[in-house]
């Protein structure tokens, strides 16, 4: 039970607030540099509403491409943060403490990258108001019989729901803040913090929240990243249409978020000189939790390709030929080793499992990750049932301008975020100081 | 009449509200404020809280919503949809699962707003915190002060301050 | 005159494959009479060009007793069409006629629909479609050219339906079998292709379809299509 | 909403300012003519017309709507409604089409409204070839042209080359007549897919002049010996329309269709059994076919006494060797021939090999030994024309490079030397005068001195005697639509400048052509112009016409040869067959985006078509499909994407005709290759027609990417099953 | 001369309509190049269909063309403001330039069926309101789709997309 009478050095606080004081020239070049390759991505994307989807490689089979797979990756990174920071939550782990916000935060950014993704795969984009329900003159109405709706419904409450998870625990962070900052920050920590004034009321009922909130979050992020598998497993596309897919995507999420989190950890720690805070215990665990990952994503890549291996199906069987012997086996292999060997070698070995080796799988892993969105899209339809529609996918300038700027979007907001917010929240922290 | 005391150790303070609550005081006129979440043993400040209540409840709302808008949309606004069905049992399943939820996410937050007296707070200014202590307030008719003050010096408060109620 | 018809046509198509060369003449009608963009060696290059209706060619048998058989693939205007629940605006529907209508300017081009066709029959405007002067002078003013990010495909030429229809209630008769053709059952030179209503017991295409040589393209997948194929040799 | 509107709804919110409806800004109001005829918005006419992309004359009906066209008048943007075609679909009244299209006559409408047709008068500026003209007003050109016509006509009028297309047309009789009034030789065509050995072997076998007709949709076997009837033989839309009927037109009874070819054309692959005959191997087969019919007694028993022995002296063995079939399949086919009821045999020379003219006689001279001539189900004699004048100014083939060495002017109409027979490039280059009529600037008309245009022919008056039709038939068609651009019908230019020359020229238009066709039946008609008029809304008159079917054979039975081939065995291994395309003819229809994204019959290829190789081959060579590979001939190089056809003959390479123009308009400019470059220059020598098929070549592998842009090709999954 | 959809432009003032015609916005007074008064046509016996001649049989109702006019203003009523300009037009040999009043947006790709309305016994006015009482047409009446689904649907007619969008 730890007692007030230690009071903690204030040094703890000190360290976790300097980025929100002054920022060091180094930030401000980092933060130009993002947002100059934003704005490439979003020239690009006004150069593709102006002349149409053709400047990219869509053709016809293949008429989902990069810009569906980075939507499916983002929305995957998403879940991490959610369900890493509500599992810990509810699991009352201890070593949470440091990892959760940065967690949340990953979510609510990769949410919004991944909710503007659909937008630009859009033919028409001017037209997106027709998917959302608002009543007209012209008696029409979107279809909810289609999964992209359920995605629009779905993503629509985890933003919310996500972006809630976040806001909460910052209350008493900001609350503290408003007292020690200066000019716009003031304003800005004191509008945010409302009324918050440490009554124990107050403690108690975002105690109460939050632990709701966990379940509830938990329960509508499995729910998004199955609808979004479902945007899949809903046509009739060989090698699309499996019931594993919910599941699949599920794993691939939280597999691609642990190792988002992981080099979010790191970078933090690094750049943020959070040392002593961030301690190789928090990566060992998460290494920990990312092998589980592995094997439990490798367990059902091979339960699906198996079965269709075996099955022969010749429509499902000519999709699984270009992806293990055809044009696609060398993104499929590469995919394996990437997700599955230099994990399990690295990670398996406690004596293997430090920071740095944690972080190498993190970066293979999302590297990984991204090519099995590709996998799953590109290469099931560039081979339809009927063998006179084949056809082969490049894709062009644009499509890798968008994608580089959608993770450099990433490191962008998360930025912003590191510099206005504390990234640790400094009332649960020291909660347990010598947990 | 309000007092409030300043106690340097969470052991002091917990001894102070242990006391009071011997003293018969009840738990909604004892208010404690810290930086830092104050661990207390079991009952000792139980505060009632709806917010689960309010989880389900918004739930339920967002759901009878949902299912009437759809049935709504379906029977009498005469959609042109082509003589396509409006929704399917599935469809409808996975959107209304997904608004419930909304639902469920709105009522937590809204309670936790109201519960913690978030946006609108009357009643008396809270003492200005400091780093590494918490105050207690307590809220008392003028004869029992004196048994309050006793029960503060017992746990050891730095220093006590009386307030009229400023209605 | 006999009273206007009051069931509605459920239109269907039989194509005699013993009958058909793969001569191609449908592909060009069609593209005549439905203002198909024009492609480029570069856009066909890149798996663009447009054909509502294309000739599939399935090879059996080794050289020297090869055979081939040629197989038009258009809109099989399914009745359990796989691409019309997935569109999130309803811009593909199964209407009171049986045609799987595109309604180009409901369609907002998520291309989900041509992903969930196992006929591969949908074709995508990736660009604005352009016709160097004075080819325009040639395009259909029945046929509404699409503009770019729509999605498109074979309609029975719904547009002959509806002008023989017009012509047909001004007449104040029932449509004849036979007196509406698309485009391209009008112009096959071999007679292989075969248009009708499928909801009279009476008309060309009925008596075909339910001829015993009479099968369905992929009718497994549950689509029920409206095209019947008819086998081909004895 | 749309795009644009999109942009500007961004570039006004974030300038702030949505005024809504003012600032109306002054749009220029582009002033719209008063059309000359009333057109009623959405209201469509159909006017009867005939189709003159290849020999067949297809009558067929015409949709015209309004459409408006933005013109410079004066110096003055001017809108004007006018009547513009839609679309081309058969005339259900002409015999020959029945209502039905080929995909070169769908595609017909393009030619009308191609960005590419010359819009007035051309004088050439640059050197001869390179195709660059500049504008001259008509008055200056006819002079020019007169003026050259003069000095040949002065110099040597036996020297006038005049090219045009095989047809018998009001415009071949003005074009005889023109030549006749000059004293120059007869008019000739290029020698390409005219037909020119099939007439001559009919003349031959049967003693008919034209084509004869054969009555498959009544037979219940046929044997098609190197006619490839279904994919541009002749009259591609009247032999499919047979071919249909004949296969489930007559409920009960399904016939049976042999084809040999040395290649799988597209008739091939509609056949019961294909015959994969070696090239040049057809004389061989049709020998051998006789021959097994004679001994074992299945021909009929009054067959003129030399034919017979002629048969029976075969040296069968030889010519099974020569076929490159096995025997028992020719006494296979033999024996159908011979037992079926109504058998027939197509004989024909789509692709022409050196000995071609002997083949088609000798597989002619089968009907004669089953005793199949007039009979239902047989071949019966071309109908005589309905107009005598028209038949007989039908250009004939004959031998183009010798005629173009000693040419002192040469005039082309409609016909491409320079594409159908590559070696008469030089020839073109030294003639002193070359005046062309073509309406695109073409391989050959870039050589031309001076261009006089002629209409599209949808916008010219053409009456046309169909080349092969069942019964009396005259297509024609009034102008119905007002010319594009500053053109003139070539009749009316050859009337003016025979004018010019003193000599009087009559032109037929479509009315005096009906009339003279009202001597013939005046029952019903009170007078020609009523019946003229009533012909000019159908679109031509058809009768019934019985003919005599007799077949007066005065012929003796071609020996057994093998054709000759440029280019030894060694060192050219393989047999290199150029064929005629569905969609490209000989080479004219390429001009057309339709028909150049059309997905090629035999490859499904667009926008170029490959060589086709047969698997083994590429195998050995270690060729892919789609990869580039150049091909040498003792003639030539040329390169092109393979094709791995898994129904090509082994050792047998073919490609199609109909790529590799140097200029022919946007669309066929610099596309492919030309397969004719390589063949061999080898003529008939009875007819002069062009041997194309008469070429061996060799093959190497280039590039490794695949280069073949195919719409629908199926051939990848016998790969897909191997593993 | 009715459609003139392919030369018309985008300008930012007819984007400007396009969105206050979702705002009820009042009748806008098109301006036309001549004053042509309904009213006094329709006085003179004249029904709609003798102008608008194809609005039974096509689907576009037809306007009449210079030459139509010209039949009755060549004879009598010379005088006039209006039939100067009018002869003016048919001396140059051109059509009088209307504005049009009534247009759906091109993006909606709308073939609006006349012919199968006036076969329906639809009155014009209830598309285009009392335009016999009118001096120049004035858009009377918004074609909103709404409004034609209500119509349609009081008289039982078809909702099928394809019957308008195909």
């Amino acid at each position: 039970m730890a007692t007030v009478a230690e009071i903690p050095d204030p040094r703890v606080r000190t360290e976790l607030w300097r980025p929100l004081s002054r920022a060091g020239s180094r930030y401000w070049i980092a933060v130009t540099l993002c947002a100059v390759i934003v704005a490439a991505g979003l020239a690009a994307w006004g150069y593709q509403i102006a002349k149409g989807l053709g400047i990219a490689g869509y053709r016809r089979p293949v008429f989902w491409a990069f810009y569906e797979a980075d939507f499916v990756f983002w929305i995957g990174i998403s879940h991490a943060g959610t369900l890493i920071s509500a599992i810990l939550r509810l699991t009352h782990a201890g070593w949470r403490k440091p990892v959760t916000r940065a967690a949340e935060a990953i979510t609510v950014f990769a949410l919004m990258i991944g909710a503007i993704l659909p937008l630009i795969h859009l033919g028409r984009v001017w037209l997106f108001y027709w998917l959302i329900p608002y009543p007209n003159t012209r008696l029409l109405w979107p279809n909810f019989r289609s999964p992209l709706l359920w995605d629009l419904t779905a993503i629509f409450t985890y933003l919310i729901a996500s972006s809630l998870y976040l806001y909460l625990p910052l209350i008493p962070d900001l609350a503290q803040l408003a007292t020690r900052s200066r000019g716009w920050q003031r304003n800005l920590y004191r509008l945010l913090a409302l009324k918050w004034v440490g009554s124990d009321r107050q403690w108690h009922a975002l105690e109460r929240a939050m632990k709701l909130m966990a379940a509830i979050v938990l329960a509508i992020a499995v729910s998004v990243h199955t609808v979004v598998a479902w945007d899949f497993a809903m046509a009739i596309v060989p090698m699309w249409h499996s019931t594993i897919f919910g599941p699949y995507f599920v794993v691939g999420a939280i597999f691609s978020g642990i190792a988002a989190l992981v080099i979010v950890m790191a970078s933090l720690r690094r750049f943020l000189h959070l040392e002593s805070y961030l301690r190789p215990l928090h990566f060992d665990n998460l290494g920990k939790l990312l092998l589980l990952m592995s094997l439990l994503w490798i367990y059902f890549t091979v339960a699906e390709h198996l079965t269709i291996w075996y099955g022969k199906q010749p429509a499902e069987y000519s999709v699984f030929e270009s992806r293990i012997y055809g044009d696609f086996a060398p993104y499929f292999w590469s995919m394996v080793i990437l997700n599955f060997v230099v994990p399990f070698m690295l990670l398996s070995i406690r004596r293997l499992r430090s920071i740095r080796t944690v972080t190498i799988c993190a970066v293979t892993v999302l590297i990984g990750m991204w090519i099995e969105r590709f996998l799953i899209v590109v290469n099931a339809l560039s081979r339809p049932r009927l063998a006179s529609a084949w056809g082969a996918y490049s894709p062009t300038w644009v499509e890798i301008t968008i994608t580089a700027a959608s993770f450099v979007t990433m490191t962008l907001l998360y930025l912003l975020f590191a510099r206005l917010f504390p990234v640790i929240a400094v009332w649960e922290y020291e909660d347990v100081a010598h947990g | 009449m309000l007092l409030t005391a300043e106690f340097l150790t969470a052991d002091s303070t917990v001894q102070a509200v242990s006391a009071l609550r011997a003293e018969g005081f009840s738990a909604n006129d004892i208010e404690l404020f810290s930086y830092r979440p104050l661990e207390l043993p079991e009952g000792m400040l139980e505060r009632r809280s709806h917010i689960s209540l309010a989880a389900v409840l918004g739930a339920l709302v967002s759901g009878t919503l949902t299912t009437a808008f759809i049935f709504f949309t379906q029977h009498n606004y005469p959609l042109v949809t082509g003589g396509m069905p409006l929704v399917s049992g599935w469809a409808t399943g996975v959107v209304s699962f997904e608004l419930i939820m909304a639902g469920a996410v709105a009522g937590v937050v809204l309670a936790f707003l109201r519960e913690g007296r978030l946006l609108r707070r009357d009643g008396a200014p809270p003492p200005a915190l400091k780093d590494d202590s918490a105050f207690l307030r307590i809220e008392c008719p003028q004869e029992s002060v004196p048994r309050v003050v006793r029960c503060f010096e017992v746990a050891g408060a730095q220093d006590i301050v009386e307030e009229t109620e400023t209605e | 005159m006999d009273q206007q018809d009051t069931k509605p046509h459920r239109w269907g198509m039989a194509i005699d494959l013993d009958r058909c060369t793969g001569c191609e003449a449908c592909v060009a009608a069609c593209h005549a009479e439905n203002n198909l963009p024009l492609s480029t060696p570069d856009s066909a290059a890149k798996g663009r060009a447009f054909h509502w209706i294309r000739i599939d060619r399935y090879y059996e048998g080794a050289f020297p007793d090869i055979k081939v058989k040629f197989m038009p693939v258009l809109c099989q205007q399914c009745d359990e069409a796989p691409c019309e629940p997935v569109c999130p605006v309803y811009a593909t529907y199964h209407n009171a006629e049986g045609l799987n209508v595109q309604v180009y300017n409901r369609c907002v081009g998520t291309r989900y629909c041509a992903n969930n066709c196992p006929y591969s029959v949908r074709f995508f405007n990736w660009f604005e479609p352009v016709w160097p002067e004075p080819l325009t002078l040639q395009l259909n003013p029945d046929v509404f050219v699409r503009p770019v990010g729509v999605m498109e495909k074979c309609t029975f030429c719904s547009q002959r339906i509806k002008r023989a229809e017009l012509e047909a209630k001004q007449e104040s008769r029932s449509l004849r079998d036979g007196e509406v053709q698309p485009a391209c059952v009008q112009s096959c030179p071999a007679e292989a292709m075969v248009f009708g209503d499928l909801n009279d017991p009476a008309s060309r295409v009925s008596r075909l379809a339910q001829s015993g040589r009479a099968t369905r393209f992929m009718e497994d997948l549950g689509t029920q299509p409206k095209v019947f194929y008819l086998k081909r040799g004895e | 909403m749309e795009r644009r509107s999109f942009f500007k709804i961004i570039g006004t919110a974030s300038g702030g300012m949505l005024t809504g409806a003012c600032g109306n800004k002054a749009r220029q109001i582009i002033p719209l003519l008063v059309p000359e005829r009333e057109i009623i918005t959405g209201a469509e006419e159909w006017h009867p017309s005939v189709c003159r992309e290849c020999g067949a004359g297809c009558g067929t009906i015409v949709r015209v709507m309004e459409a408006e066209r933005k013109t410079r008048q004066g110096n003055e943007n001017v809108r004007e409604r006018i009547a513009a075609i839609k679309k081309i679909e058969g005339n259900p009244l002409d015999p020959v089409s029945g209502g039905r299209l080929c995909a070169r006559g769908q595609a017909a409408v393009q030619a009308l409204y191609h960005p590419d047709r010359i819009r007035g008068p051309l004088k050439r500026v640059g050197a001869r070839g390179e195709g660059r003209f500049e504008p001259v007003t008509w008055d200056s050109a006819l002079e020019i042209a007169a003026s050259a016509v003069k000095k040949a006509v002065d110099k040597d009028p036996a020297r006038i080359v005049f090219l045009t297309r095989p047809e018998a047309s009001n415009r071949s009789a003005a074009v005889a007549s023109f030549l006749r009034a000059l004293g120059a030789p007869p008019a000739s065509t290029t020698g390409l897919c005219d037909f020119e050995i099939e007439r001559q072997a009919a003349e031959v076998v049967f003693g008919w002049r034209g084509l004869p007709v054969y009555e498959i949709q009544d037979a219940d076997y046929v044997l098609s010996l190197g006619a490839d009837f279904l994919g541009g033989w002749v009259s591609p839309v009247f032999y499919a329309r047979r071919f249909g009927h004949m296969r489930r037109g007559r409920p009960g009874r399904r016939g049976q269709l042999t084809h040999a070819e040395s290649r799988f054309s597209i008739t091939g692959s509609s056949a019961d059994r294909w015959l994969p005959v070696r090239p040049g191997g057809e004389l061989a087969l049709a020998l051998a076919v006789g021959y097994v019919l004679v001994t074992g007694n299945l021909a009929l028993a009054n067959v003129a006494a030399g034919l017979r022995n002629g048969f029976a002296s075969v040296d069968f063995e030889r010519a099974v060797k020569i076929s490159g079939l096995p025997a028992e399949q020719l006494r296979q086919v033999a024996r159908d021939l011979g037992r079926s009821e109504s058998p027939v045999v197509m004989a024909g020379a789509s692709v022409v090999q050196s000995n071609s003219l002997d083949a088609v006689i000798a597989a002619s001279a089968l009907n004669l030994l089953l005793g199949r001539i007039g009979s239902k189900g047989g071949v019966i004699p071309p109908v005589e024309a309905s107009i005598a004048e028209f038949a007989d100014s039908r250009a004939h083939t004959v031998n183009l490079l010798r005629r173009l060495e000693s040419a002192e002017l040469v005039m082309l109409d409609s016909a491409n030397p320079v594409y159908a027979q590559p070696a008469s490039a030089k020839l073109l280059a030294r003639a002193p005068a070359i005046v062309s009529f073509s309406a695109f600037i073409d391989d050959s008309s870039a050589y031309a001195d001076l261009i006089l245009p002629d209409h599209a022919s949808l916008e010219s008056a053409a009456v046309v005697v169909p080349d092969v039709t069942p019964d009396r038939a005259l297509t024609g068609a009034q102008p119905f639509v007002h010319p594009l651009y500053d053109t003139r019908a070539t009749e009316q230019v050859l009337a003016e400048l025979s004018k010019i020359l003193g000599r009087a020229l009559k032109i037929d238009t479509p009315e005096d052509a009906f009339r003279k066709l009202f001597a013939g039946n005046k029952s019903d008609w009170s007078d020609a112009g009523e019946f003229a008029k009533y012909c000019n809304r159908q679109g031509g008159w058809w009768t019934e016409s019985s003919r005599s079917a007799h077949a007066s054979p005065r012929f003796e039975l071609p020996q057994l040869r093998e054709a000759e081939f440029q280019g030894g065995a060694a060192e050219f291994p393989l047999n290199f067959v150029p064929y005629p395309a569905l969609q490209f003819g000989d080479g004219s229809g390429a001009h057309l985006p339709w028909l150049q994204e059309l997905p090629d019959p035999a490859s499904s290829a667009m926008w170029g078509l490959p060589v086709e190789i047969d698997p083994k081959t590429a195998s050995r060579i270690g060729l892919k499909n789609g990869q580039m590979v150049r091909m040498i001939s003792p003639s030539g190089q040329i390169e092109a994407p393979a094709y791995v056809h898994p129904a090509a003959i082994p050792g047998v390479v073919s490609m199609a005709i109909g790529q590799g123009h140097t200029h022919y308009g946007r669309y066929a400019s610099e596309q492919g290759a030309n397969p004719l470059t390589i063949a061999a220059p080898l003529t008939d020598p009875q007819t002069g027609a062009f041997a194309f098929g008469a070429t061996r070549v060799r093959i190497e592998k280039l590039s490794q990417q695949d280069r073949l842009v195919q719409f629908s090709a199926v051939d990848r999954e016998p790969e897909l099953h191997r593993r | 001369m009715t459609q003139r959809t392919d030369d018309f432009e985008v300008p930012l003032w007819r984007l400007g309509i396009l969105l206050s015609a979702l705002s009820v916005a009042g009748a806008i007074a098109a301006v036309q190049p001549i004053e042509f008064p309904h009213n006094k046509h329709v006085a003179k016996g004249l029904d709609c269909i003798d102008c608008h001649i194809t609005v039974d049989t096509e689907a576009a109702a037809g306007l009449p063309s210079v030459r139509k006019c010209m039949l009755c203003h060549s004879k009598f009523a010379k005088t006039g403001p209006g039939v100067q300009k009018l002869l003016v037009y048919s001396k140059q040999r051109r059509e009088v330039p209307w504005e049009r009043v009534y247009m759906f947006e091109p993006e909606a790709q709308v073939k609006f069926q006349h012919a199968a309305h006036i076969w329906a016994k639809v009155e014009c006015k209830t598309c285009h309101g009392e335009v016999e009482k009118m001096t120049v047409a004035q858009l009377a009446v918004r074609h909103t789709m709404g409004r034609c689904l209500t119509c349609h649907r009081e008289r039982h007619a078809t909702e099928d997309c394809a019957a308008c969008h195909f």
